[in-house]
């Protein structure tokens, strides 16, 4: 977003799965060293249970960051996605209680998610406005719209059957993080071996480029914010099933946690480059560092100061990294 | 002479956006004025201009961060940080008021430079670096508070943020000479012309002999002191302190800058246009709220105003290409 | 390079100093603003009648006497759209439709912000209200704003959480702090016994009332519990999924160890109980707290939450728009020991210019379904 | 080399072309045709609508008046898909590559040979790839190399490469050396031989007239939007075409006049700024135009931004006027006396969003600005001088720069430097991708400015400008100064081998 706009040239003939995985490493090392660190602190962090906990009760986040990491990739950013999320939950919640067939309470969200950024992405592409612009004011308009429309009235008594988190697959891995991984996993090949997915990236990378080469920017452009209305959904639906209460509030900042998530998995903010495999990973990272920052007692009051530092730090480590591969390539 | 531009990016397009946003602020002001018989009274408009002060202070620096082709999405959690250091090292690390309120704003600049630095010398782009300070900020804030809210601060010190010069709030004259200042320097000075140049070519800004990573620094410094400036204010009209103030200012403010005219990818923009945004936001959230409309219903007209009136410079700005 | 590790070693050591503070946040909880705590007396029976305060309220200057006029009444809650406040305002437009002569209505920020507050009640002194019934973000940081209301000769009339008694006439008190602590602990030692071992999910430690009441529970512990054991107190803003991941952690972190969850907002008890029957931990890990009963009829139905402390906010709600009819009718003056409070009947004056509720009450299987908010 | 196929019909023929922009009549009647195995030169000065009819040929713009005809066939190319599906392909100046991938992804994106599911099959891009490098015999090119690591020459074969993988049969090349060391132009060369051989059609846009003797058969001049004719290369000469693009004789390219040299203005020991840079020691004097010839990536332009501050010496001595100085930044730099003429205009020379009245300020902001506020009557007066000096064509000062023409925008960075009167000039490709007019005026200002005293360190790919200006040859291979000839001494063949050395390896290693 700014004149450093200059392509970041990556080694010369090093293997791609190198050159897309070393963010995506050093974050699965955090992972596990952190887990470590605290469990010789405090044992219990490592039981089962809680580490299935950290990972269900944030798998909205990650599916939530790979959208939005195919935006950034595509060199623009979405603050509307935690009012947007906010805003599905309660459709899909008053549905189910208006007794909806539940296929319908599970997939309004979806449609509603693409219909929302479709038509942002439309404005972004078509019109030429900024999608920090666009999405500074679609949040506005969805947090002042929903508490207009529901006047905030919490949804209780939701049926059983809505609630997807309840059921596992195989009765072991529970529906969230199967979502989750399976999102990921599709996301990643999708942008990896198709070539709409490969398009995602040159258009980030080099708009004008990709134009004359038969892949238009534009549709492009919205295409990926479409798929991110649809995770928004996917998002929306796990958070919104996860408990017996829907507040019909938007989550302030959730927009933040998920760009977060997608920038620490290395998403370059300029286009252009980074994998959802990252952006995954970070969410489980953050979540991560919440967690543990309880179980070693680090004070109430501090935990935020703590998890700015670690986010900036791994943040820092991505760029340093990047910068050194750089400066390998000159001779 | 009498041509020479106000701004770098094809001066008169920008005039033109400002001149439409200001014709249509003046529009709704009128309409609103019919609506409510109160809105449109000296009081009430000096009282607007009391309540949009601090985002007002906030805004000014992040036109010129903006401009540069940067963000700083960390101003809102700076104020907490500032304000929580000015009334901690008054009550608890014994520092006399005066003291205090310098040794904050101090600590509002040397946050904005940190973020200054890690975007010059680590690289780190702005919204990345201020997304994650943003978290570090307010943390801290946090954490020095241990959640204690420090009160009970003398009688003058309330004179900036409850007091009055001749009628006029005295934040809002403060805001006042903030703005002279700023938009001179934007507009008048080899500061401001640096700044455009960054925002429009970095390398070339750089290739002409020009001192970007210091400027870039100043931009967010500047920035920080002023978030510190407006904690200053904010402690003061509300006569407390908490480490959750200034929470959200940093959209707020960026709306007010976009809604001005300035480029989300710098090179063009100026302190007059944020200015229009400034109370264009303001007056309408208020104008709309004495003609009975409620809060939430406010927060989305904000939201379609901000997007249509870019929509329509946008559309205004490529007739002109 | 250089620089990441210089980054990183200053992270972890910074890590390991909050580490350290650790300790120091586990102790003695003042709720932040430094005012004293005073605990009731143990064991069962009504509070005893504190000493009469003389009254310590403000008055508005020379306000109009619209002494059966009608009257237009707005109602700044913390924040709108949740579901308390949602049953306060429902209250207020009860009374206001009860009284006949009263036009009422709720507006206020998003989110409990206090100067986004601050913002709506200036703008509403503008507009010309006659009242202004408020629930207070900040106690200190709302006076100057009432204080201007007063001097625009507009009554201001608080609940739920109050602002400094300098600044509005009056305050209709739900239930003093130390009761609520009281009623609190004393359910939560009921159900794990004086040896339990707890902990507490709050909004934030900034938040006045919860602040409050944690420090006054502490107290009151300290009286009457001594041996129950206090684990830790974890912030989950007014959170939903937030709350339950904190409410798990705990859980977690502490094993059988953990006997009882307070949950201190409407927002943190039902997401506790989730937690707790997502662990099926159901009967094992009790959960005390405030909240309010459509959120927790699932949980009270299946027995994991045996009781649901909770004053009535509608009646709270209604309350404060009585008072305020009184007040503008002047049938409450400074100084009168009770006002009439329709269906509420007679509710008293404590501690100066406040109106006492009533004792908090208690939700239970019993009587759950009888509320719908 | 004779025009292949004169007889047959040819591959691609526009007749009598209109093109009108708002207030422009970009193109007016102009007809051109390329024929199989031909390689067809189109030259004309900037303005002159060569790069408007291309962008017609490759489908960007669509004609007002006037037909386009493909194997003799009208054809109607609404979208650079069309082109391409015509057997069209173009290779733009600035090359339109995906740095962040690798070359065979840039080749096939768009038409990635597909697997199962439409999923891409990665192999099957890397095999075809690799045998279209071979096809070329390029062995020193990885298929799965990133490309935003490769040397420009490289990317531009990536590029080609791209063009054939699509079966191109008419390939339109956008002034391709504008940015080659001789090196790759020698190979940019080679390759466009074995295209022709295979019959494929070349449309060569170039501003070098020796390559257009070089390479092409025919070659069709455009002056002002208009046809101006077609010559066999075999059948003319530099004088005539140079004529017939700006209307006018221009007898001297080079206009160097003997100036007085006097005494040292910058002197440098043993710089030392790895790694391009390697223990250079350099003196340029007053009045004197030293040539610095070498490859791209062979340190010139790194010695120069060595000298600028941008990027500062590790090691080494540099004296400004006899005394010892240290260059950390532009800024000391400019304080000094010495001004840059970057390399790439766009990029590093102007600030193309902003006003020509902005940027002839820009290096002069700090001596306009009395406590940091501009004098604006100054700047306008320095600019109307600029502009007038320099004969840049503008409707007024307040045109946004990125309008002008190459040559304008490069006579504004020029003016922009030289309002604050330095006393050491370095100029990196002066007139990279400019057209002869300017050229030569630009030349001219060399060589007035000599005059006036002014030290010259010009850094040039193109061998006749650093014969033709220089008064010393000063030749840098791989981060050092290899060679040094006077103005008498220096040759193409002497300065060529010098540069070259070993040409090979040092490409290699790009």
């Amino acid at each position: 977003m700014s004149a450093i706009a200059l392509p970041r040239a990556a080694a010369a003939r090093a293997p791609l799965w190198r050159r897309v995985s070393s963010q995506e490493t050093l974050l699965a090392a955090a992972i596990i060293g952190l887990a470590v660190v605290v469990g010789l602190i405090n044992p219990r962090f490592l039981a089962a249970n809680n580490l299935a906990d950290i990972l269900l009760g944030n798998a909205y986040i990650a599916v939530a960051a790979i959208g939005m990491s195919m935006v950034i990739i595509t060199g623009n950013i979405d603050i509307s996605v935690g009012a947007l999320i906010g805003v599905l939950a309660t459709v899909s919640g008053s549905l189910a209680v208006a007794g909806a067939p539940i296929a319908v309470t599970w997939l309004a969200p979806l449609v509603l998610g693409v219909a929302v950024m479709g038509l942002q992405g439309v404005v972004v592409a078509y019109l030429g406005i900024p999608a920090i612009v666009v999405t500074l004011g679609m949040l506005s308009i969805l947090r002042g719209g929903l508490i207009s429309v529901t006047g905030g009235k919490w949804i209780t008594d939701l049926p059983d059957a809505f609630h997807l988190y309840d059921i596992e697959i195989f009765g072991v891995i529970p529906m969230p993080v199967a979502i989750m991984a399976g999102a990921t996993i599709l996301a990643a090949a999708w942008m990896r071996w198709w070539p709409r997915g490969r398009a995602i990236y040159a258009t980030g990378g080099n708009a004008e480029a990709a134009r004359l080469c038969g892949v238009s920017p534009r549709r492009t452009l919205v295409l990926v914010f479409l798929l991110h209305g649809f995770f928004a959904g996917v998002a929306a639906l796990l958070f919104a099933t996860e408990l017996r209460v829907i507040q019909s509030t938007t989550p302030s900042g959730l927009e933040f946690t998920v760009i977060t998530a997608s920038v620490v998995g290395g998403v370059s903010i300029l286009g252009g480059v980074g994998t959802v495999v990252g952006s995954t990973l970070a969410a489980i990272l953050i979540a991560e560092i919440t967690s543990a920052l309880v179980f070693i007692n680090v004070s109430p009051f501090w935990t935020h100061a703590v998890q700015g530092a670690l986010i900036l730090a791994t943040v820092i480590a991505d760029i340093v990294r990047r910068r050194r591969r750089l400066a390998g390539d000159v001779r | 002479m009498s041509a020479v531009p106000t701004s770098a990016r094809a001066p008169r397009i920008i005039v033109r956006h400002e001149i439409i946003l200001a014709a249509i602020l003046v529009v709704a002001l009128i309409g609103l004025g019919r609506l409510n018989d109160r809105f449109l009274t000296v009081d009430n408009l000096l009282n607007q201009g009391r309540l949009m002060t601090e985002v007002g202070l906030i805004a000014l620096p992040m036109t010129f961060v903006i401009v540069t082709g940067g963000i700083d999405v960390s101003v809102g959690a700076m104020v907490g940080l500032c304000a929580i250091v000015l009334g901690y090292s008054w009550k608890n690390l014994g520092f006399p008021l005066p003291l205090a309120i310098v040794f904050s704003l101090g600590v509002g600049a040397a946050a904005g430079l940190a973020n200054g630095l890690l975007i010059t010398r680590v690289r780190v782009p702005p919204i990345i670096t201020t997304i994650a300070t943003l978290t570090l900020f307010r943390g801290l804030a946090e954490g020095i508070s241990q959640a204690h809210s420090v009160r009970g601060y003398p009688e003058w010190f309330y004179f900036l943020g409850q007091g009055a010069v001749f009628g006029v709030p005295t934040q809002l004259l403060i805001l006042l000479v903030a703005i002279v200042v700023f938009g001179v320097a934007l507009d008048r000075t080899s500061f401001g012309r640096t700044l455009y140049a960054i925002g429009s070519n970095e390398t070339a800004a750089r290739f002409s002999a020009l001192p970007v990573d210091r400027i870039k620094l100043a931009a967010y410094a500047l920035s920080g002191l002023m978030s510190g400036l407006s904690a200053f204010v904010l402690v003061s009209r509300v006569t407390t302190t908490r480490s959750d103030m200034g929470m959200g200012y940093e959209l707020d403010a960026i709306a007010a800058v976009v809604l001005g005219g300035t480029s989300i990818f710098g090179g063009s923009g100026t302190i007059w246009g944020t200015v229009i945004g400034l109370v264009m936001i303001q007056l309408l959230k208020n104008g709309l709220a004495l003609t009975g409309v409620k809060g939430d219903a406010t927060i989305v007209v904000i939201g379609v105003v901000l997007i249509a009136s870019v929509l329509i410079a946008s559309s205004l700005q490529r007739r002109r290409e | 390079m250089r620089k990441y590790l210089l980054t990183t070693t200053a992270v972890t050591a910074f890590a390991f100093a909050m580490w350290a503070t650790g300790a120091s946040a586990a102790g003695k909880w003042d709720g932040g603003d430094d005012l004293p705590t005073n605990p009731l007396e143990c064991g069962a029976g009504a509070p005893a009648p504190a000493a009469p305060m003389k009254y310590d309220g403000a008055q508005p200057t020379n306000p109009p006497n619209l002494a059966g006029k009608e009257i237009t009444v707005v109602d700044v809650p913390k924040l709108i759209g949740i579901g308390y406040f949602n049953a306060t305002s429902k209250g207020i437009a009860d009374a206001a439709k009860e009284l006949g002569n009263v036009k009422a209505k709720t507006d206020g920020p998003t989110e409990a912000k206090i100067d986004e507050q601050i913002k709506f009640i200036d703008n509403y002194i503008t507009s010309g209200v006659n009242g202004i019934l408020f629930a207070a973000n900040d106690p200190v940081a709302i006076a100057p704003v009432l204080k201007k209301a007063l001097s625009n000769g507009i009554h201001v009339i608080g609940y739920d959480a109050n602002s400094t008694p300098d600044a509005r006439e009056w305050f209709v008190n739900q239930s003093p702090f130390n009761g609520i602590a009281k009623a609190m602990m004393d359910a939560m030692a009921k159900e794990i016994g004086e040896d339990g071992a707890f902990g507490i999910v709050t909004s934030t430690f900034t938040t006045p009332n919860q602040a409050r009441w944690i420090a006054e529970m502490q107290t009151y512990a300290a009286k009457c519990h001594p041996k129950m054991q206090w684990l830790e107190t974890v912030e989950a803003q007014e959170d939903n999924v937030l709350s339950f991941n904190q409410a798990t952690t705990l859980i977690n972190k502490y094993g059988d160890k953990l006997k009882g969850l307070f949950g201190m907002t409407s927002v943190a008890t039902p997401a506790s109980a989730e937690a707790v029957t997502k662990a099926k931990l159901c009967g094992k890990v009790a959960v005390v707290g405030l909240a309010t009963p459509n959120a927790m009829k699932p949980y009270v139905h299946a027995d994991c939450v045996k009781s649901v402390v909770l004053w009535n906010p509608i009646d709270l709600g209604y309350a404060a728009m009585y008072v305020m009819r009184a007040v503008v009718d002047g049938k409450l003056k400074p100084g009168d020991a009770s006002v009439e409070a329709g269906k509420l009947g007679k509710l008293n004056v404590i501690n100066g210019s406040e109106i006492l509720l009533g004792p908090p009450f208690i939700y239970d299987k019993g009587n759950i379904d009888k509320f719908d908010f | 080399m004779t025009a292949a196929g004169d007889n047959q019909a040819p591959l691609l023929e526009v007749r009598g072309i209109e093109k009108f922009f708002p207030g422009v009549r970009a193109l007016s009647g102009v007809s051109f045709e390329a024929r199989a195995g031909e390689a067809h030169a189109l030259i004309g000065e900037n303005g002159a609508g060569k790069s408007t009819l291309i962008k017609i040929m490759s489908g960007v713009y669509r004609p007002d008046a006037g037909s386009i005809l493909i194997d003799g066939r009208e054809t109607r190319l609404a979208t650079p898909d069309d082109a391409r599906r015509a057997g069209i392909a173009t290779i733009y100046q600035e090359l339109l590559l995906f740095p962040e991938l690798s070359v065979a992804e840039n080749i096939f994106l768009g038409h990635a040979p597909k697997a199962g599911f439409g999923r891409i099959d990665l192999r099957a891009m890397r095999e075809r790839a690799e045998a279209l490098l071979a096809s070329l015999d390029i062995d020193d090119l990885a298929a799965d190399a990133t490309v935003g690591a490769l040397s420009v020459g490289n990317r531009q074969r990536v590029e080609i490469l791209r063009a054939l993988s699509y079966d191109a049969r008419i390939l339109i090349m956008d002034e391709p050396t504008a940015a080659l060391t001789e090196a790759d132009v020698t190979r940019l060369f080679d390759i466009v031989r074995r295209l022709k051989a295979r019959g494929v059609a070349i449309v060569y846009i170039s501003h070098r007239l020796d390559e257009t003797f070089a390479i092409a058969d025919r070659v069709t001049v455009l002056r002002d939007g208009a046809f101006v004719g077609t010559r066999l290369t075999s059948e003319t000469n530099a004088g005539e075409l140079v004529q017939m693009m700006v209307g006018r004789r221009i007898d001297n390219m080079f206009p160097k006049t003997d100036a007085t040299i006097g005494g040292p203005v910058l002197e440098a020991r043993d710089l030392v700024r790895r790694p391009l840079t390697k223990s250079v020691s350099i003196t340029v004097r007053a009045g004197e135009i030293v040539g610095l010839a070498g490859l791209v990536g062979s340190g010139r332009s790194e010695l120069a931004q060595t000298l600028f501050g941008v990027r500062p010496a590790e090691s080494g001595e540099i004296r400004l006027m006899g005394e010892a100085v240290t260059i950390r930044s532009p800024a000391e730099a400019r304080a000094r006396g010495v001004a840059y003429v970057p390399e790439d205009r766009g990029v590093q020379g102007v600030v193309r969003p902003m006003s020509v009245l902005h940027n002839l300020s820009l290096a002069a902001l700090s001596s306009l600005a009395h406590a940091g506020f501009i004098d604006r009557a100054a700047e306008w007066r320095l600019a109307e001088h600029a502009v007038e000096q320099f004969g840049v064509k503008t409707r007024s000062l307040d045109e946004v720069a990125g309008r002008l023409s190459g040559g304008n925008q490069q006579k504004i960075v020029l003016g922009k430097w030289l309002a604050n009167k330095p006393k050491l000039l370095i100029l990196d490709e002066p007139t990279r991708g400019i057209d002869v007019g300017s050229k030569a005026e630009i030349h001219r200002l060399m060589d007035e400015l000599a005059r006036a005293g002014v030290a010259i360190l010009m850094i040039s790919s193109e061998l006749p400008e650093v014969l033709g200006m220089s008064d010393r040859v000063l030749v840098m291979r791989e981060g050092r100064l290899v060679a040094e000839f006077d103005r008498a001494a220096a040759n193409s063949q002497s300065v060529g081998a010098a540069m070259m050395g070993d040409a090979g390896a040092a490409e290699k290693a790009a």
